[in-house]
């Protein structure tokens, strides 16, 4: 019974899509999860962003193909409301040195064929009324936009589950094993073996030691971000924010919360000890950078805040391949802190990695084996 | 960021007794609570406490509240009041907010100490206002001294609702009825039997069909449960009510304990951090005590309290292994004493048919809340003798024994732990002072005297309403169900320091309702 | 509905009154006791009405646990009236949903 | 342990108290979570992210025993087999001049 055609190990938006997409194509696929409950790690913990803006190079065709071809039909397609609004993203600036790294975020964007320009303290005032006086101008990205992670990730699942996929949690995987020379067989912590035609790895940093049983290591860090979420309010505004130094970003959700996730500098310093954690530091720091740009937030609440660790990649993008080197499997992991904004696609590319198609768009930036010595 | 040795978060009476045995070692303390007086909700229990005297029995909470606190403070704790604690973090470090500021210390102990909050029960219109945790409407009444209703009906009689019950009576509140889907009452007897007598009745394997009102409570609908707790059709109730309230047990407030990654487990009591003998969770030097490590009375929360300060100090430093052995040993003694009983933590609610001492549990006073007159005479506390003499009707065993100590003379036997039944020697003598009658927590003691002349007897209760009635004053003698017996004169009425607010009313009935009368109301009965 | 003597609390201490407003009409309560206190004293128990249903709210808790109390006060919402300490001069409203304008 | 979630609840019975409200914060009702089960939240938390249920302005101190209870009830299980959500800091909700404000801070 624990054969299938694919194994998905890790049920987070992205495993969870690969998974949904597999389905929709008549794969038998089965989900292995090591924690208790599904889409508990980086896809139920981020800022929501589904950003074009401010993209690596590489990443901004498949940012803008989610924006264009998958985000707007969504929830639809999965039958919940996964919150989408695209209503823009502000990335701020306050001093002439915040202005020339927006700017060379825009040129970077507009040359990749993003329409995002600059705009001066007017022009943001009268896209979102609340700004600071300080703030000088803004990267305006106005197809930019945001969704509800957690619902995204738990939309990703009910609909797979609903396509005949097999979801197993608190099922740690802590081996890949080749057979006859293809990863088909998948070890869990317990003892059980499960075996599939091809296996695929989305288990974000934890990736790190599940490849490393066949060989595999993929340079990425943990990372451990934090987020606050507010009491809510009626409606102000529905733009995503950001920030020129990345103090903060953020939105306000519909049910009229605001997230807003920022950085204290200490970050990946945080020990990866199977917790999720908070500093103390973070939620004052998040709090100090966020009033600095929008004073009259200061009187919200912060109900809530949370950590999660996401999978700092050393070039900061992800990897989305077929090693040559280990037939049978497909990796994806190392999506650095924004893989949420791009999971429709990414679940999409992987689906037609694991099964073998040409890909929908060009992965060669995101091979395992592009790691060289820096000289 | 400000260190200290201990750090205890919540000034209850857990928070305070850790800080008050930490401190006595000679760590720096500093104490954590979010409101604005400390105490947590000792300053509510307005009742007399159970226990012996190391548990302050006979005292009550809300002067037990202030003994503790002028303890802490004169071993020199720093007591932050209106500082309530954000978050617990790695290292055992506090967030704390200081009106508009927040400010963070490290512990080098920390003790939790945060209490519990109610439980909860859902029906229809359970949202609507009047309808209130019981802890609010104890709040509402005995701190903020506003009545939380007129009219209330209570649903659930453990002893937070029984007693709170009683509180509502004191405050001049009209007890519509105690319902409780379970068969039993689940608090004490004597708790149960104080509401009985003075006509608030029991519908056990109840449950509230509905709140009614549109903007406030107006009404609320009972109807018995079957045994797969739905209500029976017929067999609904309806009661003119302006407030309910809800006494349905409390869960731990753990989330501190949660957010900084101690291990919680339930194994049937609840969500609760799992916690080594002397209170350390599953992280280093920091420490669960009193109801958040598991609910149980306030009196063995200032033991658990005080052992995990002991634990503490012991780790840091402060005491020896030899020291800390003898004080455990001291700790774990009392703790024990009032863990024992049919009502102990351990038992999970299971109530036994007869006492330890073999007498048979009265299956009366656990389905209506009092006991049946021809069970009386059988109890260890109730002896037929001439002249005064304390009827003692306690007849489940609960940890409790200030009746013994009151009697000068010694006329009170309270044996073989503190949860034996009390037994009157009639050889010793009762020479009626009454201290007994102040001194029970559980207000189940009442002289009487069968033959005062001219077919009279004189029964003498213990008092705690306002009016007081005057000598000479007439009324009605109630029975232990609340049942109007007979006219009643009151030919006495006592209030000394010495009984500490309880006022004893003496009234003369008839002879035959000597062992029958058991409250005095003022109204004639129509 | 307040209690100015008690079996075993005694005699109310005295406390400073001041004026407060509840949907702009002027009460009065005690200095520092909760907002909530004074509205029950006062007879307001409809705090506010909820987002969704619109469904009427009160005292739930009475701890500051709970947060079905909160109103809007001095035009800040969601303030826990059963904590909050009452202050004269305070403007104190029902708040409907999260805190927009009364429909 | 490992739980495979491939499960069929049969069809959807409603019941009489479905409309009962669980989460008073966010008005979620027992109806909702019942669904939410069925749609395959098999714990608090992924309830608790589906249907926002404890995570409004009380953050589940009410209710995280309520919904547990509902939870288990669908699931056939003892609510004691059930993890409670866990806690987030702040304790209490508070404004964010006063996290801003640290004092001490240079």
């Amino acid at each position: 019974m624990n054969t299938s055609d694919v194994i998905v190990i890790g049920a987070g938006a992205i495993g969870s899509a690969t998974a949904y997409y597999l389905a929709r194509r008549g794969l038998k696929v089965t989900v292995l999860e090591k924690d208790g409950c599904v889409g508990v790690g980086g896809s139920s913990r981020n800022g929501g962003g589904v950003r074009q803006s401010g993209r690596h190079p590489a990443e901004l065709p498949l940012a803008m193909y989610g924006v264009k071809h998958m985000w707007p039909n969504l929830s639809e397609e999965l039958g919940v409301d996964v919150e989408y609004y695209q209503k823009g993203n502000l990335r701020l600036g306050k001093t002439e040195a915040h202005m020339g790294i927006l700017r060379g975020l825009t040129e970077s964007c507009v040359a990749g064929g993003l329409d995002m320009r600059l705009i001066d303290f007017k022009e943001a005032k009268e896209i979102c009324p609340y700004l600071s006086e300080e703030i000088v101008g803004a990267g305006w990205c106005p197809t930019d936009g945001h969704a509800n992670p957690m619902l995204v990730t738990l939309a990703y699942y009910r609909a797979a589950r609903q396509n005949g996929v097999r979801y197993v949690s608190g099922a740690e995987v802590t081996e890949l094993r080749k057979v006859r020379g293809r990863v088909s067989e998948v070890v869990t912590a317990n003892g059980d073996v499960y075996s599939a035609g091809r296996v695929a790895v989305t288990a974000g940093y934890d990736s790190r030691k599940i490849l490393s049983s066949v060989g595999l290591d993929v340079p990425m860090s943990p990372l451990l971000m934090e987020c606050i979420v507010t009491e809510e309010a009626p409606h102000m505004f529905w733009q995503m924010l950001g920030t020129a130094m990345a103090d903060f970003y953020g939105h306000q959700s519909k049910h009229g919360s605001f997230v807003f996730g920022g950085t204290h500098g200490y970050e990946a310093y945080a020990a990866y000890d199977g917790g999720a954690r908070g500093a103390s530091v973070a939620v004052p720091s998040t709090c100090r950078a966020i009033i600095g740009y929008f004073p009259v937030l200061r009187t919200l609440k912060v109900v809530r805040s949370w950590a999660g660790w996401l999978d700092e990649c050393v070039d900061h993008i992800p990897v989305m391949d077929n090693p040559e080197e280990t037939p049978g499997l497909t990796v994806g992991c190392g999506f650095s802190g924004h893989g949420f904004g791009i999971s429709p696609v990414v679940g999409t590319l992987l689906a037609d990695l694991v099964v073998g198609d040409a890909p929908l768009l060009d992965v060669s930036k995101f091979k395992y084996d592009r790691f060289k010595a820096k000289i | 960021m400000t260190r200290y040795d201990v750090i205890v978060v919540g000034a209850g009476p857990a928070g305070l007794s850790a800080a008050a045995e930490a401190a006595a070692a000679g760590a720096r303390v500093a104490v954590f609570d979010e409101n604005a007086k400390p105490g947590g909700q000792l300053f509510k229990q307005i009742h007399k406490f159970f226990g012996a005297k190391e548990h302050k029995a006979k005292i009550r909470g809300v002067n037990i509240g202030a003994e503790l606190l002028a303890e802490a403070e004169g071993l020199g704790v720093t007591v932050f009041l209106n500082a309530p604690v954000m978050g617990l973090y790695k290292d055992r470090e506090v967030l704390v907010r200081h009106a508009d500021a927040v400010r963070r210390y490290k512990g080098d102990a920390v003790v939790v100490a945060t209490g519990a909050s109610e439980n909860m029960l859902t029906f229809p219109g359970w949202t609507l206002p009047g309808v209130t945790g019981a802890g609010a409407a104890q709040t509402m009444m005995n701190i903020n001294r506003v009545k939380p209703g007129h009219r209330v009906l209570m649903l659930g009689s453990g002893n937070v609702g029984l007693v709170v019950g009683f509180q509502l009576l004191q405050a001049g509140c009209e007890l519509a009825a105690v319902v409780d889907a379970a068969p039993r009452v689940g608090g004490y007897g004597v708790h149960a039997a104080k509401l009985a007598r003075t006509g608030v009745p029991f519908y056990l394997s109840h449950t509230v069909v509905r709140a009614e009102g549109t903007d406030r409570v107006t009404g609320v609908v009972v109807g018995q449960v079957d045994d797969t707790w739905n209500v029976i059709p017929g067999t609904e109730k309806r009661f003119d009510v302006d407030t309910i309230c809800i006494a349905v047990g409390l869960s731990s407030s753990t989330q501190l304990l949660k957010m900084a990654g101690c291990a919680l487990r339930d194994d049937g009591a609840g969500w609760l951090p799992v916690c080594a003998d002397d209170g350390e969770t599953s992280m280093a030097r920091v420490y669960a005590a009193g109801d958040v490590s598991g609910i149980e009375e306030a009196s063995s929360a200032m033991i658990e309290g005080r052992i995990a300060g002991a634990a503490a100090v012991r780790k840091l430093g402060f005491v020896t292994e030899e020291a800390l052995a003898v004080r455990m040993a001291e700790l774990e003694s009392a703790l024990e004493s009032l863990r024992g009983g049919m009502f102990a933590p351990g038992r999970r609610g299971k109530i036994p048919d007869k006492t330890d001492e073999g007498l048979p549990i009265s299956a009366s006073l656990l389905s209506r809340g009092y006991l049946d007159d021809a069970e009386v005479d059988q109890y260890p506390g109730v002896k037929k003798t001439a002249g005064i003499r304390p009827v003692i009707e306690c007849t489940q065993n609960i940890p409790c024994n200030p009746c013994r100590d009151a009697c000068p003379k010694g006329c009170i036997k309270v044996e073989g732990g503190i949860v034996s039944l009390p037994v009157y020697d009639e050889k010793a003598g009762c020479a009626g002072c009454g201290l007994c009658v102040a001194a029970c927590s559980g207000q189940s003691i009442f002289l009487v005297d069968d033959d005062t002349g001219g077919g009279a007897a004189e029964v003498t209760i213990p008092y705690e309403f306002l009016p007081l009635p005057g000598e000479g004053e007439r009324g009605v003698a109630l029975s232990r169900s609340g049942a109007a017996l007979c006219p009643a004169e009151v030919v006495g009425v006592k209030q000394s320091p010495a009984y500490d607010k309880t006022a004893l009313v003496t009234f003369r009935v008839p002879q035959e309702f000597a062992m029958k009368a058991r409250f005095w109301r003022k109204e004639a009965v129509v | 509905m307040r209690l100015t003597n008690h079996p075993i609390l005694g005699e109310a201490e005295a406390r400073r009154e001041v004026t407060f407003t509840f949907d702009g009409r002027a009460m009065t309560g005690f200095e520092g006791e909760p907002v909530a206190a004074a509205l029950k004293a006062a007879g307001v128990v409809v705090h506010r009405y909820t987002k969704k249903n619109r469904s009427p709210r009160g005292v739930f808790c009475a701890i500051g646990r709970c947060t079905d109390c909160v109103m809007t006060v001095n035009g800040r919402p969601n303030v826990r009236t059963c904590v909050t300490p009452l202050e004269d001069g305070m403007a104190v409203a029902t708040q409907y949903g999260a805190g927009e304008e009364a429909k | 342990m490992s739980v495979d979630r491939t499960r069929d609840f049969g069809g959807y019975v409603p019941a009489a108290d479905d409309e009962l409200v669980i989460c008073r914060c966010e008005e979620v009702t027992k109806g909702e979570i019942r669904r939410a089960v069925r749609d395959g939240m098999f714990n608090v938390h992924e309830v608790r992210r589906f249907l926002r249920c404890g995570m409004g302005l009380c953050q589940g101190q009410t209710c995280a025993r309520l919904v547990r209870a509902v939870v288990a009830r669908e699931l056939g299980v003892p609510p004691s087999a059930l993890a409670e959500a866990t806690g987030r800091a702040p304790a209490r909700p508070t404004e964010m001049y006063v996290f801003a404000n640290e004092e001490g801070l240079a």
